[in-house]
């Protein structure tokens, strides 16, 4: 298991004060990832309703939509999955050893695309909830 | 502790001191006794100088550095005490543990040598980062410093931490120069190029002082981790044309087992704590590529 | 109590050459160390190693500039052992993996160095030292040698006959950093000592916090004598805050020295008019020094040296290191300003009485290295030569030691063959402080094991360390940093580059108070664990000792010669000094004698001729 | 540790493979995201529409692939994870099979799903 090592109460977790991009980078993708896979399992089983039939999906599924928090919900879903495909691409750059220097840049990049399209996107995925 | 000016006050209370309590032999009480007459008076006296001289160089630097001691009573406790120590220019973070050391509390504790960041010996992780005392300018960072032992290994004793699982790591990858053959000649040469040495050059200045591995949080949570250090180690001589082909397959076995390169997940706080300035992720990630085309051999 | 058949005290370059060797030889052979090898000093050496490599170069050539660097103080057979082995044992470090810098068809770089008549130091960038020492560590890791780290030794485990020539070191006794635990390390075929340098005696060095000499002190307790000890090296360029060296790669590519007033003095006010900046090492400290006491120091203190006219790309390219030390340590950046230089003490050219083998007057013991004088450097070391040393030197003793066969040694050790007693005019009594087996003050001197068997001499050893490391820790005093800077500042002030009469013999009894104020010292951690201040106050009792051997050295030697200046004495005399000073601690009442230097090679006679370049 | 690790490069295979998936979601994934919201608004989804789309071979074979490679890629990726933060020996056999089969089970109800679209039967 980890390393076991105890400095008491008295250690200083003021580390993230002081993490540069590439730390950051792996938090939020660690993050979006377990988002991503525990959505993944939610939404299979909200769909599998179709195995019961047509009825009981499409009702299942317009009483979803119809909430306002689930479409909220979507929007953190849409930036967590853009955040997650912009830096897993930043991440597949890396791994080929390309721009390696500009890593830091690459993940502001990422953050910040990742906003404006979360941003952008919202019209689209709030219409028709009220 | 009585040997300590009033500059240094601890965030806990000190204890008394109970080292010299029992069992003293009568020739060496004697002695003492003679000693402790002076004492007092010179603690007072050097107390007092401390001071004038903190008065007359306003300008002081605060610092705060993590005590601990397994033994000793009093620090068995971790806590963080508080030095003002007078600023000069150029002062490095080492230079200022040695001064509280030298003038206030000699008992403070830290590896360090060579002061000119070849040693290695005192990567300190401070103000939230691994850095090398003799190498970090006090100037540079925010007031009040905090200077800590390196994160995720065993503290031994104040600033002092146990490398023995770095060591162990450094030395889990083969790492010497293993050729298939030598010249025969004993005057004889192995020749390298230019472009080669260049290729490997950086990776050769690693010195050991293990800040990249505390800074690695793959590292610190996966015990067998390799770690950047030892990968970077491994690199060193996996990409230096005189070995062999054989061995710099076995270089990459090595590197490529579980623990090795695939734990790396790109975190790149290795490369940049590094005091060297090794580009440790893009090392690794290139010995990733190595491996992988390695096993592609199929195509 | 461990048991090895070599045991070697340090692992510098020298200390890991040796156990290298050794292992080699069959031996079973351990390495105590107080620093984890690859943090030993050696790391720091920048320059390169002086090699006869090429075909246009000779050993003969590099033995004649050696001996003339040395100022015929030199002996001989020393100096030719280094330089006929020292190709091969580069060589060897090449075979070995060690990252040398390259010429373009493959082969390693050499290059001018002060002093030399060919560029023949093989380098490794700028930081030859750190690759030295790491390859040879990687050697170590590769044969499996057994390594004590974070292990400080304490003493020599010596019987106590009456002459030193008759006693016989049967092992050590060491500390382990980590727990505080005493124990003994018996070596069943020899001791060899590595310990580096006494640096720390002065305190602006280059050299660091560790080079406390101890290994000298130690050995000179024992009753093996210190050879040269007044021949300390001040190098010309190291930064004026830390001391940090800014290597002499930097003329030798072409840097030059300027003072206060834009003047390049090493020409402009005939220090060395043939060489001028590559002039060897003692005379361009001095034209530094001179210019800045004549008032041409910037801002009284330092001289410039300047770098930029040679280029960015050449000095990326093989200097590279040299700009992150200005910066990192002075803050000036070496492509857009000079870098501000002034000398430091650097290098000790005397040391441990050693023969060619490495071999001390006492059986079983042996030194190479820094700590070692089998007489190379004799009055001054030529850059680059000190790295060779300790490979060449490393491996001899370390063949030796493990009972490889060797030629017999042709330089004589001890009070043998021939020698003269002498005296030395000293204001103070020398040597031991305070009353006989005052366990705090006592460095430990012989061991009072009596001649009998090993282990109780090793016994012995050990209970008296214990003795003192517990009076140390349980009494009350002064702290040893003041003793230390005391001393330290004695040193630099008045046995400096500069030396006079009046200023040695006050320095003696600035010594010597010290010594009367160490007894009163106390460790005021009381920890077992990783204890710093219990071992650098034992370190400061080292550097008693041997600041005391320079300075006497130094007052005793009325002439100039090589690193050695006096003001009253202001030329070689050869008709009276072509000998070393030895000192022998002789239980405690230190005595100084003479022996003369050997200038009969294995050819030809070595002629002293005037040190001009 | 200072002995030899045995070659094994089952690691290496599995980084390879989520480096595989990854690049392949990122072209499934910002197509599903960008037809299921974008193309389709989140209220017009009904049954049927999904059915028709699921009644084409291609869409249906590129809804299981999508899947298959979603599920390595999250599963492997959360399994990871945990590798990183030290997970050894019992634990790690625990954790490892629980993934397995709660992949298993995602894929199957996944698939049946396709399937009661696509009309194909739930078995
Ligand atoms: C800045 C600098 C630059 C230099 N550049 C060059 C150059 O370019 N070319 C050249 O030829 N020379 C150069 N030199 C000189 C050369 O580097 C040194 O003389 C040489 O490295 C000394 O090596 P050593 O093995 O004798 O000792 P060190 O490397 O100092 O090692 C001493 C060892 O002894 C151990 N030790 C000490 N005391 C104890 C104890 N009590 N118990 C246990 N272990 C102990 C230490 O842990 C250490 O491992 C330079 C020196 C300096 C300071
Ligand atoms: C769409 C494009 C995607 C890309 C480009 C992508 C990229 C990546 C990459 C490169 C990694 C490996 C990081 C590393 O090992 O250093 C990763 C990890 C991960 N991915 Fe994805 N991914 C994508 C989609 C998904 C999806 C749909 C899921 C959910 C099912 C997911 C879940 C995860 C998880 C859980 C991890 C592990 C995170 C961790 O380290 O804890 N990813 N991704
Ligand atoms: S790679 Fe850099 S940070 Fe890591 S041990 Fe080596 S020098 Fe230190
Ligand atoms: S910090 Fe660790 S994760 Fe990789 S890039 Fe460096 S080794
Ligand atoms: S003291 Fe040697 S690296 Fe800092």
């Amino acid at each position: 298991m980890s390393q076991s090592y105890n400095r008491g109460t008295i250690e200083s977790f003021g580390r993230w004060r002081e993490f540069s991009a590439g730390m950051w980078a792996w938090i939020f993708h660690k993050f979006t990832g377990w988002v991503l896979v525990g959505y993944l399992f939610t939404h299979i089983a909200v769909l599998s309703t179709a195995i019961e039939g047509a009825e009981m999906y499409t009702n299942t599924i317009v009483t979803l939509e119809g909430l306002l928090l689930v479409r909220i919900l979507e929007v953190g879903l849409l930036a967590v999955a853009v955040f997650h495909i912009l830096n897993g691409l930043r991440l597949l750059l890396v791994d080929l050893g390309i721009g390696l220097e500009s890593q830091d840049k690459s993940f502001y990049a990422s953050v910040i695309l990742t906003g404006a399209i979360t941003v952008a996107s919202v019209p689209t995925f709030i219409a028709g909830a009220f | 502790m009585s040997t300590q000016p009033p500059q240094q006050q601890s965030e806990e209370p000190a204890a008394e001191q109970s080292a010299d309590a029992e069992s003293t032999p009568a020739a060496q009480q004697r002695r003492e006794d003679k000693k402790a007459a002076d004492r007092e008076a010179r603690d007072k006296r050097q107390a007092e100088e401390a001071e004038r001289e903190a008065k007359a160089n306003e300008d002081t630097r605060e610092i705060k550095v993590f005590r601990y001691d397994p033994e000793v009573e009093a620090k068995q406790e971790p806590r963080f005490d508080t030095f003002h120590v007078p600023f000069t220019k150029g002062m490095t973070v080492l230079d200022a543990v040695i001064y509280a050391r030298d003038h206030f509390d000699p008992s403070l504790t830290f590896r360090h040598s060579c002061r000119q960041a070849v040693c290695g010996s005192d990567a300190f992780f401070v103000n939230g980062q691994q850095r090398l005392g003799c190498k970090t300018q006090i100037s540079d960072l925010e007031e009040p410093i905090r200077i800590e032992p390196l994160p995720h290994q065993d503290v031994v004793k104040d600033l002092v931490v146990d490398m023995d699982h770095f060591y162990e790591e450094m030395e889990a990858v083969d790492p010497y120069f293993d050729p298939d053959e030598t010249p025969d000649g004993e005057l004889e040469e192995q020749r390298q190029s230019r472009a080669n040495r260049e290729k490997v050059k950086m990776s050769t200045r690693c010195i050991w002082c293990g800040a990249c591995f505390s800074s690695c949080n793959i590292a610190a949570g996966d015990n067998e981790y390799l770690g950047p250090a030892a990968l970077n180690k491994a690199y060193r001589f996996a990409m230096d044309d005189r070995e062999g082909d054989a061995k710099t397959q076995d270089r990459l076995e090595t590197i490529e087992q579980e623990h090795g390169v695939w734990r790396c997940q790109t975190q790149f706080s290795c490369t940049n704590v590094c005091p060297k300035d090794i580009p440790l992720t893009e090392h690794i990630q290139e010995l990733k590529r190595e491996a992988v085309k390695k096993n592609l051999k199929f195509w | 109590m461990y048991e090895h058949d070599v045991v070697v005290v340090g692992a510098g370059g020298a200390g890991l050459r040796a156990a290298i060797a050794a292992d080699e030889a069959g031996a079973d052979v351990a390495i105590v160390s107080k620093l984890h090898p690859v943090r030993s000093h050696t790391g720091a050496a920048e320059g390169g190693i002086n090699a006869a490599l090429r075909d246009a170069d000779s050993w003969e050539d590099h033995a004649y500039d050696t001996m003339k660097g040395s100022d015929y103080l030199g002996d001989a057979p020393a100096i030719e052992t280094l330089c006929q082995n020292s190709p091969y044992e580069v060589i060897q470090l090449e075979h070995w993996g060690m990252a040398f810098s390259r010429e373009d068809d493959g082969r390693v770089s050499q290059r001018p160095f002060g002093g030399l008549s060919f560029p023949r130091t093989t380098y490794a960038g700028a930081e030859t030292g750190h690759h030295l020492l790491h390859t040879m560590y990687e050697q170590v890791v590769k044969r499996g040698i057994e390594v004590y780290d974070e292990w400080h030794v304490l003493d020599l485990a010596v019987t106590d006959e009456e002459r030193p020539e008759d006693r016989h070191c049967h092992g050590v006794v060491g500390y382990d950093v980590a727990t505080g635990e005493v124990s003994g390390f018996k070596a069943r075929d020899g001791v060899i000592l590595a310990t580096g340098g006494p640096g720390q005696a002065f305190d602006h060095t280059t050299n660091a916090v560790s080079c406390t000499g101890d290994g000298q002190a130690m050995a000179y307790r024992a009753g093996v004598p210190l050879e040269d000890m007044e021949f300390i090296q001040f190098h010309p360029t190291t930064l004026p805050s830390t001391g940090v060296l800014i290597s002499e790669g930097v003329r030798g590519e072409g840097g030059i020295l300027y003072n206060k007033d834009g003047e390049r003095f090493m020409f402009e006010h005939g220090y060395a008019n043939n060489d001028g900046e590559l002039a060897s090492r003692d005379v361009v400290s001095r034209a530094e020094l001179t210019e800045v006491n004549e008032g041409r120091g910037i801002e009284d203190e330092y001289v410039h040296l300047d770098m930029r006219h040679l280029g960015e790309e050449r000095i990326l390219d093989r200097l590279e290191n040299i700009l992150h030390l200005a910066e990192d340590f002075e803050g000036a950046d070496g492509l857009e300003e000079p870098m501000p230089v002034k000398p430091g003490q650097h290098y000790a050219m005397g040391g441990i009485e050693t023969d060619e083998n490495g071999e001390t007057c006492v059986g079983g013991l042996y030194a190479a290295g820094e700590c070692a004088c089998a007489s190379v450097h004799g009055a001054n070391r030529l850059g680059g030569n000190a790295l060779p040393e300790l490979i060449v030197f490393g491996k001899r003793a370390g063949y030796h030691a493990a009972g490889k066969e060797m030629e017999p040694a042709e330089i004589e050790t001890g009070q043998r063959g021939e020698f003269e007693r002498a005296t030395v005019d000293s204001p103070v009594e020398l040597g031991e402080p305070g009353s006989l087996g005052d366990a705090v003050a006592d460095g430990g001197a012989v061991a009072a094991g009596g001649s009998a068997d090993a282990d109780s001499v090793i016994d012995t050893t050990v209970e008296t360390a214990r003795q003192r490391i517990d009076e140390l820790l349980n009494s009350d005093g002064i702290h040893h940093s003041e003793v230390r800077a005391d001393v330290q500042e004695t040193m630099t002030a008045k046995v400096n580059v500069f030396r006079e009469e009046d200023g040695l013999k006050e320095a003696l009894r600035e010594i010597r108070q010290a010594r009367e104020e160490y007894e009163n010292v106390a460790v005021s951690d009381p920890s077992q664990t990783f204890n710093t201040d219990l071992l650098q106050t034992i370190e400061t009792r080292n550097l008693l000792d041997l600041a005391e051997a320079i300075t006497v050295g130094a007052l005793a030697r009325d002439e100039f010669r090589g690193a050695h200046w006096r003001a009253e004495h202001q030329e070689r005399k050869d008709d009276e000094w072509l000998k070393h000073t030895l000192l022998s601690w002789n239980d405690g009442s230190p005595e100084l004698w003479f022996r003369p230097v050997i200038l009969e090679g294995e050819e030809k006679t070595y002629e002293p001729k005037t040190r001009s370049y | 540790m200072a002995e030899h690790y045995s070659s094994f490069t089952e690691g290496g295979r599995l980084w390879l493979w989520q480096r595989i998936t990854a690049a392949f979601l990122v072209v499934v994934l910002a197509f599903h995201f960008f037809l299921l919201h974008f193309v389709y608004h989140a209220d017009e989804v009904t049954f049927g529409l999904s059915a028709a789309r699921m009644q084409t071979w291609t869409y249906y074979s590129l809804m299981v692939l999508f899947l298959i490679t979603a599920t390595f890629h999250g599963v492997n990726g959360v399994y990871n994870a945990l590798i990183n933060q030290g997970l050894t020996g019992t634990k790690r056999q625990v954790v490892k099979w629980t993934l397995v089969v709660a992949s298993g089970i995602l894929l199957v109800q996944g698939i049946r799903t396709a399937n009661a679209w696509a009309g194909i039967g739930v078995f």
